[in-house]
């Protein structure tokens, strides 16, 4: 049987319970224990091969970048986990039958446990590091779905979520610590990594991979200072408590130092850190679990406490100390499952887990309360129970201790001291509960469970003491081989017999019992004493934690992302501004080696106008009219240089396209306040324009520095094949239509896109109209000036014409689709302007979307075409013919491509200003205050 | 030459962003279309400046202007033309659906100080 | 099929024009059936295309069959091929949820929608990096559009900043793409890649101010550091479908980048060899700290979303920063996975407003959802996913990453950043989850169920994370070639230049 | 070319740019808006058709055929100018700018502007 | 039958006319092919753009027309000179006015023409049509006698506008 | 001659270029200013042509015969936007 059945089986078993819910709980659960069965079958069919000292492995490719396999191991240590998590969960599950109530949802919760299940093999199988982590984080959020399993529960989902966070926390640095474990290792398979035990010790980054593998560790082991999410957790229905909380999860944080014992022990600062952190815990855990009234929360704390033991444990120098470890993780797993569970019995039957209302409960569930004091008995460290023997051993490691140099001595004494408490909060768990007068007020009369509910504490409670009495049968060979496997060598000799004679262990065993009973018939006094310490919930404090985190990031981020555009454009030009000042500083010399042009005044009236005009835009720019109209100069002149500079096509469209733009900007204008109201302050002012200018002073010492250098381009090639290549004398159009028809077609689109954008935004745009211009003088009544409107029509025809012109030379002179289809757009404009929407909309039957719709299919049809003659897309075509009275002619593709933009042109520009047209034609409101 | 164009390119530059950074939405189109007549020049002079060149393919031309940054310029001003055009009709947008033009859609608090300027 | 790499563009680009015109342009049934049938061709031609690149073959387009690098190419190799994939998966998904109904908010969804997936491929496809510009202005006019479908004041008020600075932004790449042709005098990709080692040292500094540039442009739109501002708004405001196609654009951001500073400005450019990289460190940590305060912040499910996104791009922003092929290797896998996961959990946010009433997607206790389980299962996979837990694929990319992290000098920066950022959104995604499903006030008082398309569309996007994982192996070998291929591109630029160059 | 069309040519140009300058000096030097309002329409109207009749001969006799379509533009020019005016005078009249103190017939301005018929006293 | 014929397909002929002359004019040619296409757009053009028209009168006399337009321009280089010296001239000397002009003809073309007439001649410019397109404001630049200017206008521009288009 | 003729004229429609300019940047009023712009559109033409004779091209016709009407059109457009605030309406 393959390993990897093992995790698997429970996965896929995570489904079963979800189909079998509805055919009544019982069922549900024995056909949810079957698949996790079949896998403790297959341990347990490979157990005498691990127990005689073999590793099993198997191992599947899955993501090699990664170096990510689904890779096994089961070794002694994963033997004796994987039989815990199926034992115990077995009979968690047999448990949870009878805890849940018919409301809960019992395929859920099932399936939630399982899952949780599979995450926990796959931890303790996994041979692979990255394979580990990812079990590990699955137990976070298998957990964290366990716990807040009763979600309308506030204190459920705190719970879950401080868990989470917490566990996560620590699963992050994990993540870290695996993969520079990885790094130095060169690899994640758990066999490498152990064998490179020098490796890592000696290499720079041991304290951070032991730092950041111990914060996984110590985070999901709750040990101090993390352990305060654990008892919130106790907000999980118990059969979770019992499982997770006390036996299975807690525990994988033991397991993984346990794992990396043989990698990362033996440093003083493992040793350190590993042992101080265990004692501490033990301590705080032993101490506070005393003041618990709540039953579970008493467990909780006492869960921690054994956890900070076996943490000191694992933190000693000792061989042996490692060995009383595993044994210790198998006995606290039994004994605490056990009283979770019977915890949850008395839970159940009796409404209550408060320790002030549940008193003598002995007169009415003598049976349970009998199972429990064992179990609890076995927990306190009673001889003849599992607890008493690794107690023991416990003891005994603690007096070798020389970590703490000359302070050693501190270890026995404060290990005792966690003993007293031990013992007297154990004492307060039988006697609280089962004695100690009657109930009060109890929302139920308890009484025994069903019978099946017992069971599981029964087993339990009998391992207790099976082991306690017969260790070296029931448990010898797993022990060795788990212990053997923690410490990747020979085991040391060590005795599981009860009995060793009267030593110093024995001797602080007593002193922890009377200790224990003194402390709990005083127990009055030391509550009172307790009690002057305002009680700092955890949970409290976490959220207040969380909360001022989140309020100190939105504070942040509100001051970030404060909403200003302004802010967020001088970031940005800033930012452009950093990027580009470093390369231009190591440009040393600003002009090239290019002959200038000289200048004359033509050009030097050309560059004051344009500068004027900018400026003037600048200064009147919160006069808006005024500054639209030097706007136009701008435009205006920056065409004519272009003109000036040998490039008619651009003076064509710029041309064009400024009147366009200008058209555009006063129908905007209308609905705009006619001023800019001031509101910068002239600190303000001179920010901006200091940013202004650096960028515009970098913008032209780069044209500066291009212009005046030499230029070697692939232009010499559309010269030279323009004609002969592309038909056209007219480079620039050639370019255009054909040898970058592509970008052309794309432009047209933008083009399209935007009128159809713009159509968007018009649609249903709801427009403040002013009744009077920015003075408050009403509009003159006159729509459409008669001697307009008579010119404009007389001139229609001949602007039709000239666009025509326009057109059909675009392909040898300046010109072309573009520059003609702004004509016709210009001049339909005009018509609109004249003589008003209502007169065209009669009159010109025009589907604005539909023309763009063909422009932009001739175009594209255009470019499809050369497929038929087996050409890629957009290969052009043309030849010359001979008619006779026509003459000589020329025939190009590329004029049908051009016709395509010169309909897109047309379409976008007249969809835009008449749907803007039409739009306030008819909401022209009579006469309002409003924007006067 | 070369310095009056390259100032020009620069002072159109620095007007276009100084509009740009201001508060509300018609002098930011403007400043777009200031700093597009800029961009269109210096995109046009990457293909260095020519006065006497030719501008169609002509047997005894020698000299030519260099037609491919021509044909960028021109794409170019297309499509800086849809995008003003956008940018135009989604400030009257704004203005519609917010209430006020500025750029934030809202009003910034105004204090004392620049009430009392306004005043007048 | 010689044609196949231009039809991702073409296909969208005559479906959107056929939805223009009669018979198709009137009625919305035909326009759906259109869109879905389009996209769907289109998932399986880049597939095939995807197919071809990953047996090393590079498809050179050559528009109008004129030879680079005088006329325009369209170049399938395995990145674009694998962006274009994403995309159509992407673009597929948000259609069938927009089918649902949220395409009949406004005009022109469907053109619109065409149009900026054509935006999109082409900007994947292109060789020349001005028609890169072209087609960056056609998916931005066309995300402009879309933004604003649905109306409602935050659409506008977002777009004002989106669209102001993305002007800018245009502009800006205007002048350096002046500033690249007037040093280097050609715009094709390969060629200028080929010419940028031979340039004199006076022009070194002119051309290297240019690329730098180029950076800012392509940051604003990859949303890095001081350029990410407006994702947050922008993202959380658009309606569902397209806010779930935007998750790719921050992407063609991060594409360019790569493409352009590893082929032009890579290891091979002389002087001006990885110039980016120097600025790419600092600008991905501090994107990562900003966006897990923005992540803690965050009071609503978009805004946690967007913030997450930013997030994204923060730890693909390490990977272009590592400037080594593992790194991208491991930066393409966690693209392809956050780009379908956001995109999921965006659709999920609008799902999840709709059931809660007025309270939407904000952090408060509301009303029940009426289908808890549906959604809260795909909740379940695209927070894990996303925060980078496992079993889902935010892990592996993530681990990917750190992995290809050198120990010395980096490893310091990149380990906490990521690693806090990946807490910051655990904890952001576990409040959110809770409050949003668990902290009820009242039971729904009528069910406006999800209709079937919608949850099939959020389910086929997260539904990838899972497979992502199950699949790791072969995803990632494939993602590691493309970085490979990547990477020698500036060695064998013969390869994209069959005319044989100039 | 022979001197005599050269001088014509120029003679043309001459003219042509005088005009426009003197339009614009116009536009710049008279008092008040209407009064401007007259140089522009017709002096640079006129100086435009000089520099175009000029460029006309000229490249008559350089290209050696004729080329006559700076018409067009003259005609152009011709037909809008006036309009162009016209707009003007009715803007300035709705914006009420002010005439120069001397003007007669001021009485008429608010008749104007209402595109009333002038008052009965006129 | 032929004239409906006409004037289905040929709906503007004089701006046929004048579109082909401009086509030759635009071209510089006179080449058939040009011709041809010429003739083809001054005939289609019209076609497009005629419902786009209001209805105008028909000049009845083109050969009034003719002289009309040569008369005017005559004006134009006359009102020119004038212009110029009044723009040298001493601004002090200078009486500018508003005059209203009485109109006899109708028709918006006819105004249109006679308004554009006398803001290109001689010191005028049109300033305002009257709503009832009874009355023309023009402003002149320099006023000696109002009702000599009133009368030059009506004999000189309005009469022969009236006859050319016979209203 | 005719090249410095071309010098001369040149110079003279610079000076009025400014001359305009002036205007525009004084005004006073908004007419003013737009008359200002018209004529300055127009004189452009002028700069334009001179152009065209200076280097023996035709090529620049078209650019002086879009700016006539592209400049009454606006000229118009701002007339408009005087009168009646909505220009097309
Ligand atoms: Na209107
Ligand atoms: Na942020």
């Amino acid at each position: 049987m393959n390993l990897i059945w093992v995790p698997l089986l429970p996965l896929l078993g995570t489904l079963v319970p979800l189909l079998t819910a509805r055919t009544g709980r019982t069922l549900c659960a024995w056909t949810t224990s079957l698949l996790p069965a079949l896998s403790l079958l297959i341990v347990l069919f490979h157990a005498p091969t691990v127990l005689s000292g073999a590793t099993l492995k198997s191992t599947l490719p899955w993501i090699p970048a990664l170096d990510l396999e689904l890779a096994f191991r089961l070794d002694g240590l994963g033997l004796l986990f994987a039989l815990l998590i199926l034992g115990i969960g077995l009979l968690v599950i047999l448990y949870a039958r009878y805890y849940l109530s018919p409301k809960d949802s019992m395929g859920r919760f099932y399936s939630y446990l399982i899952l949780f299940m599979t995450a926990m093999l796959g931890i303790v199988l996994s041979n692979n590091l990255i394979q580990l982590w990812v079990f590990w984080e699955l137990t976070s959020i298998s957990s964290f779905l366990l716990i807040s399993f009763w979600s309308d529960k506030r204190e459920a989902r705190r719970g879950a979520r401080m868990a989470l966070t917490v566990t996560g926390a620590g699963g992050m640095a994990l993540l870290a610590g695996i993969l520079l474990i990885g790094n130095v290792v060169g690899s994640y398979d758990l066999d490498r990594v152990l064998a490179s035990t020098i490796q890592i010790r000696n290499s720079g980054y041991y304290p951070a991979i032991l730092v950041l593998v111990l914060l996984g560790a110590f985070t999901k082991s709750a040990q101090f200072p993390f352990h305060f999410w654990l008892p919130h957790a106790m907000a999980a229905p118990t059969p979770v408590s019992a499982y997770l909380h006390s036996a299975t999860m807690v525990k994988a944080g033991i397991f993984l130092m346990a794992r990396f014992y043989p990698v990362l022990s033996g440093t003083d600062m493992w040793f350190l850190i590993v042992s101080l952190t265990g004692l501490v815990t033990l301590l705080t855990g032993a101490y506070f679990a005393l003041f618990k009234h709540d039953l579970k929360g008493l467990l909780a704390y006492s869960t921690i406490s054994h956890l900070g033991l076996i943490t000191l444990l694992l933190g000693m120098d000792t061989k042996l100390a490692a060995v009383a470890a595993v044994f210790h993780i198998i006995n606290h797993a039994t004994f605490k499952a056990s009283l979770f569970m019977a915890a949850g019995i008395i839970d159940h039957e009796s409404g209550s887990r408060d320790m002030r209302k549940l008193n003598g409960l002995w007169k009415y569930m003598p049976y349970t309360a009998t199972l429990a004091m064992v179990a609890a008995s076995a927990m306190a460290g009673v001889p003849l129970l599992n607890g008493f023997l690794s107690k023991e051993m416990f003891f005994s490691e603690t007096l070798h201790q020389s970590t703490l140099g000359a302070l050693s001595w501190l270890v026995p004494v404060l290990a005792t001291c966690g003993g007293v408490f031990s013992v007297a909060y154990s004492l307060r768990f039988i006697h609280d509960v089962f004695f100690n007068g009657e109930p009060i007020d109890l929302p139920r009369t308890p009484h025994e469970p069903p019978r099946y509910m017992k069971l599981p504490v029964e087993i339990l409670v009998a391992l207790c003491l099976l082991v306690g009495m017969l260790p070296g049968y029931v448990i010898g060979d797993l022990l060795n081989s788990a212990s053997s496997a923690v410490l990747q060598g020979l085991v040391p000799e060590y005795s599981l017999a009860i009995w060793h004679g009267f030593n110093l262990p024995l001797a602080m065993s007593t002193i922890a019992f009377v200790g224990g009973l003194v402390i709990y018939y005083n127990r009055k006094v030391l509550f009172q004493f307790q009690a002057q310490f305002p009680e700092a919930d955890a949970k409290e404090i976490f959220e207040k934690l969380i909360q001022m985190l989140m309020a100190g990031c939105r504070w942040v981020n509100d001051r970030l992302e404060n909403g200003s555009l302004q802010r967020y454009l001088m970031l940005m030009l800033l930012f452009t501004f950093a990027l580009v000042v470093t390369p231009m500083m190591a440009l040393s010399q600003l002009v090239g080696e290019r002959p200038q042009l000289p200048i004359s005044g033509v050009e030097i009236t050309g560059a004051a106008l344009l500068i004027l005009g900018a400026l003037a835009t600048v200064i009147w720019h919160r006069k808006r009219m005024i500054a639209l109209i030097t706007l136009s100069i701008v435009g205006l002149i920056v065409s004519v240089t272009f003109a000036r500079f040998s490039a008619p096509d651009l003076a064509l469209t710029q041309l064009s396209v400024e009147v366009v733009t200008v058209i555009l900007l006063m129908l905007a204008l209308f609905f705009l306040p006619q001023r800019t109201p001031k509101e910068s302050s002239p600190h303000q002012m001179m920010r901006d324009l200091a940013i202004s200018a650096l960028i515009g002073g970098v913008v032209g010492t780069l044209c500066y520095a291009l212009m005046t250098r030499p230029l070697h381009s692939i232009s010499d090639f559309f010269l030279a094949n323009s004609k002969t290549g592309g038909g056209g004398t007219n480079v620039v159009n050639v370019i255009l239509v054909d040898f970058r028809g592509f970008d052309t077609l794309g432009e047209i689109t933008v083009l399209g896109i935007a009128a159809l954008g713009i159509f968007k935004l018009i649609n249903r745009m709801r427009l403040f109209m002013p009744a009077g211009d920015e003075r408050g003088r009403p509009w003159s009544n006159d729509r459409y000036p008669v001697i307009l409107a008579t010119v404009s029509q007389l001139l229609l025809p001949l602007a039709l014409l000239v666009s025509v012109y326009i057109f059909l030379r675009g392909h040898n002179m300046p010109g072309g689709g573009f520059i003609a289809g702004l004509i016709t757009a210009v001049a339909i404009i005009q018509q609109y302007v004249a003589n008003g929407v209502d007169f065209i909309k009669e009159r010109l039957k025009l589907n604005y979307q539909w023309l763009i719709g063909s422009g932009l299919l001739i175009a594209t049809l255009t470019g499809l075409g050369s497929w038929a003659f087996g050409r890629p897309f957009l290969t052009s075509w043309f030849d010359h013919f001979h008619l006779p009275l026509v003459g000589d002619f020329e025939l190009a593709s590329a004029m049908l491509f051009d016709l395509g933009v010169y309909l897109t042109v047309i379409g976008a520009t007249l969809l835009i200003l008449a749907n803007l047209g039409k739009l306030t034609t008819t909401e022209r409101p009579v006469l309002t205050k409003e924007e006067l | 030459m070369e310095m009056a164009y390259a100032l020009c390119v620069g002072i159109l530059t620095t007007s276009g962003i100084f509009l740009t950074l201001r508060g509300r939405t018609f002098p930011v189109v403007v400043g777009l279309t200031l700093l597009s007549y800029a961009v269109n020049l210096f995109l046009f002079a990457s293909g260095r400046l020519g006065i006497d060149d030719a501008a169609v393919l002509q047997a005894e031309a020698t000299n030519y202007t260099d037609p491919l940054p021509q044909a960028l310029v021109l794409t170019a001003i297309v499509i800086g033309f849809a995008m003003t055009a956008f940018a135009v009709i989604l400030a009257m947008r704004a203005r519609a659906d917010l209430g006020n033009d500025h750029v934030d859609g809202r009003l910034p608090t105004i204090t004392e100080e620049s009430t009392a300027k306004e005043k007048p | 099929m010689e044609h196949l790499a231009i039809l991702p563009i073409l296909i969208p680009l005559l479906c959107g024009v056929l939805m223009l015109l009669p018979p198709i342009s009137g009625q919305l049934s035909r326009q759906r059936s259109l869109s879905l049938a389009a996209l769907g061709v289109l998932v399986l031609i880049t597939l095939r295309l995807l197919l071809q690149a990953g047996s090393d073959e590079i498809e050179v387009y050559v528009l109008g069959d004129w030879q680079p690098p005088y006329g325009i190419v369209l170049v399938a190799d395995r990145l674009s091929t694998l962006m274009l994939l994403l995309s159509s998966v992407l673009g597929f998904a948000s259609m069938l949820y927009a089918c649902a109904g949220d395409d009949r908010q406004g005009a022109y969804f469907h053109p619109l929608f065409m149009f900026q997936l054509m935006g999109i491929n082409g900007a994947f496809l292109t060789g020349d990096i001005f028609n890169l510009f072209v087609f960056f202005e056609v998916l931005l006019i066309a995300s402009y559009a879309l933004l604003i479908h649905g109306g409602g004041k935050q659409k506008t008020r977002a777009s004002v900043h989106y669209v102001v600075l993305n002007l800018v932004g245009s502009s800006i790449f205007l002048f350096a793409l002046g500033i690249l042709y007037g040093t280097l005098g050609t715009l094709n990709i390969a060629d200028l890649a080929q010419k940028v080692s031979q340039l004199a040292p006076s022009e070194q500094a002119i051309a290297s101010a240019g690329a730098l540039m180029l950076l800012v442009v392509f940051g604003l739109k990859s949303a890095i550091l001081p350029l990410q501002f407006w994702l947050p708004r922008t993202y959380s405001a658009a309606s569902a479908p397209v806010a779930a196609l935007f998750a790719i654009l921050t992407k063609v951001g991060i594409y360019s980048i790569l493409r352009v500073f590893t082929v032009i400005f890579g290891d091979d450019a002389g002087a001006l060899a990885q110039i980016a990289t120097p600025w790419l460190w600092p600008l991905a940590i501090l994107t990562l700290i900003a966006a897990t305060i923005g992540v803690l912040a965050a009071s609503s499910l978009r805004q946690l979303i967007a913030q997450l996104v930013v997030l994204s791009v923060g730890t693909l922003l390490v990977g272009l920063a590592m400037a080594r092929s593992e790194a991208t290797g491991a930066l393409l896998y966690y693209l392809v996975h956050s780009t379908l996961v956001c995109a999921g959990l965006f659709l999920l946010a609008d799902m999840i407003s709709q059931q809660r009433g007025k309270a939407e997607d904000r952090f408060v206790a509301a009303r029940r959802m009426c289908q808890p389980v549906a959604i809260g299962i795909a909740f379940f996979i695209g927070a894990l996913a996303i925060v980078g837990l496992p079993p889902f694929s935010g892990f592996v990319g993530k681990a990917l990453l750190l992995k290809s992290t050198l120990l010395e000098g980096e490893a310091a920066w990149v380990y906490p950043a990521i690693l806090f950022g990946g807490l910051a959104a655990l904890i952001a995604m576990s409040r959110a989850g809770t409050t949003l499903f668990w902290h009820t006030s009242r039971e729904p008082d009528s069910c406006d169920r999800v209709s079937r398309l919608q949850l099939a569309a959020v389910f086929l996007l997260l539904l990838t994370s899972p497979l992502l994982v199950i699949f790791g192996g072969p995803v990632s070998d494939f993602t590691y070639d493309t970085a490979e291929q990547l990477h020698g591109m500036s060695r064998s630029l013969h390869l994209l230049l069959p005319g044989g160059g100039s | 070319m022979t001197p005599v069309i050269e001088l014509i040519i120029c003679a043309f140009l001459l003219l042509g740019g005088i005009f426009v300058l003197l339009g614009s000096f116009g536009l710049l030097r008279l008092p008040d808006f209407y009064t401007r309002l007259h140089t522009p329409t017709k002096a640079t109207t006129l100086g435009l058709a000089g520099l175009l009749i000029g460029s006309m001969i000229y490249f008559f006799v350089a290209e050696q055929r004729l080329v006559v379509h700076e018409l067009l533009i003259t005609l152009f020019l011709l037909i809008t100018a006036p309009v162009s005016a016209h707009m003007l005078a009715k803007a300035a009249l709705h914006h009420k700018v002010r005439a120069l103190k001397r003007t007669q017939g001021q009485n008429l301005f608010t008749a104007a502007r209402k595109r009333q018929p002038p008052p009965a006293d006129n | 039958m032929i004239r409906s014929w006409t004037r289905r397909w040929i709906p503007m002929p004089a701006q046929s006319l004048i579109l082909f002359a401009t086509w030759l004019l635009l071209n510089n040619t006179l080449a058939p092919g040009h011709i041809l296409l010429g003739a083809f757009l001054a005939l289609a053009i019209p076609l497009l753009v005629v419902p786009m028209q209001a209805p105008q009168p028909r000049v009845r006399s083109h050969l009034r027309a003719v002289r009309y337009t040569l008369m005017v321009l005559y004006d134009i280089l006359v009102a020119n000179f004038e212009v110029a010296m009044r723009v040298i001239g001493p601004m002090s000397k200078l009486q500018p006015a508003f005059v209203a002009v009485p109109l006899d003809i109708e028709g918006t073309l006819p105004i249109t023409i006679l308004a554009s007439t006398i803001s290109l001649t001689p010191g005028t410019v049109s300033a305002e049509v009257s709503e009832d397109r009874q009355w023309l404001y023009i402003h002149v630049l320099h006023l000696t006698d109002e009702a000599q200017l009133i009368a030059q206008i009506k004999s000189r521009y309005e009469a022969p506008l009236k006859e050319i288009f016979g209203c | 001659m005719l090249s410095t003729t071309i010098v001369i004229v040149s110079a003279l429609i610079c000076i009025s270029l400014i001359m305009n300019l002036i205007r525009l940047l004084r005004g006073p009023d908004l007419p003013d200013r737009i008359l200002a712009l018209d004529t300055l559109y127009i004189n452009s033409i002028g700069l334009i042509l001179l152009f065209g004779l200076y280097k023996g091209s035709a090529l620049y016709f078209e650019s002086a015969l879009l700016i006539a009407m592209l400049g009454f059109v606006s000229t118009a457009a701002l007339c408009k936007y005087l009168l009646r605030g909505d220009i097309i309406e």
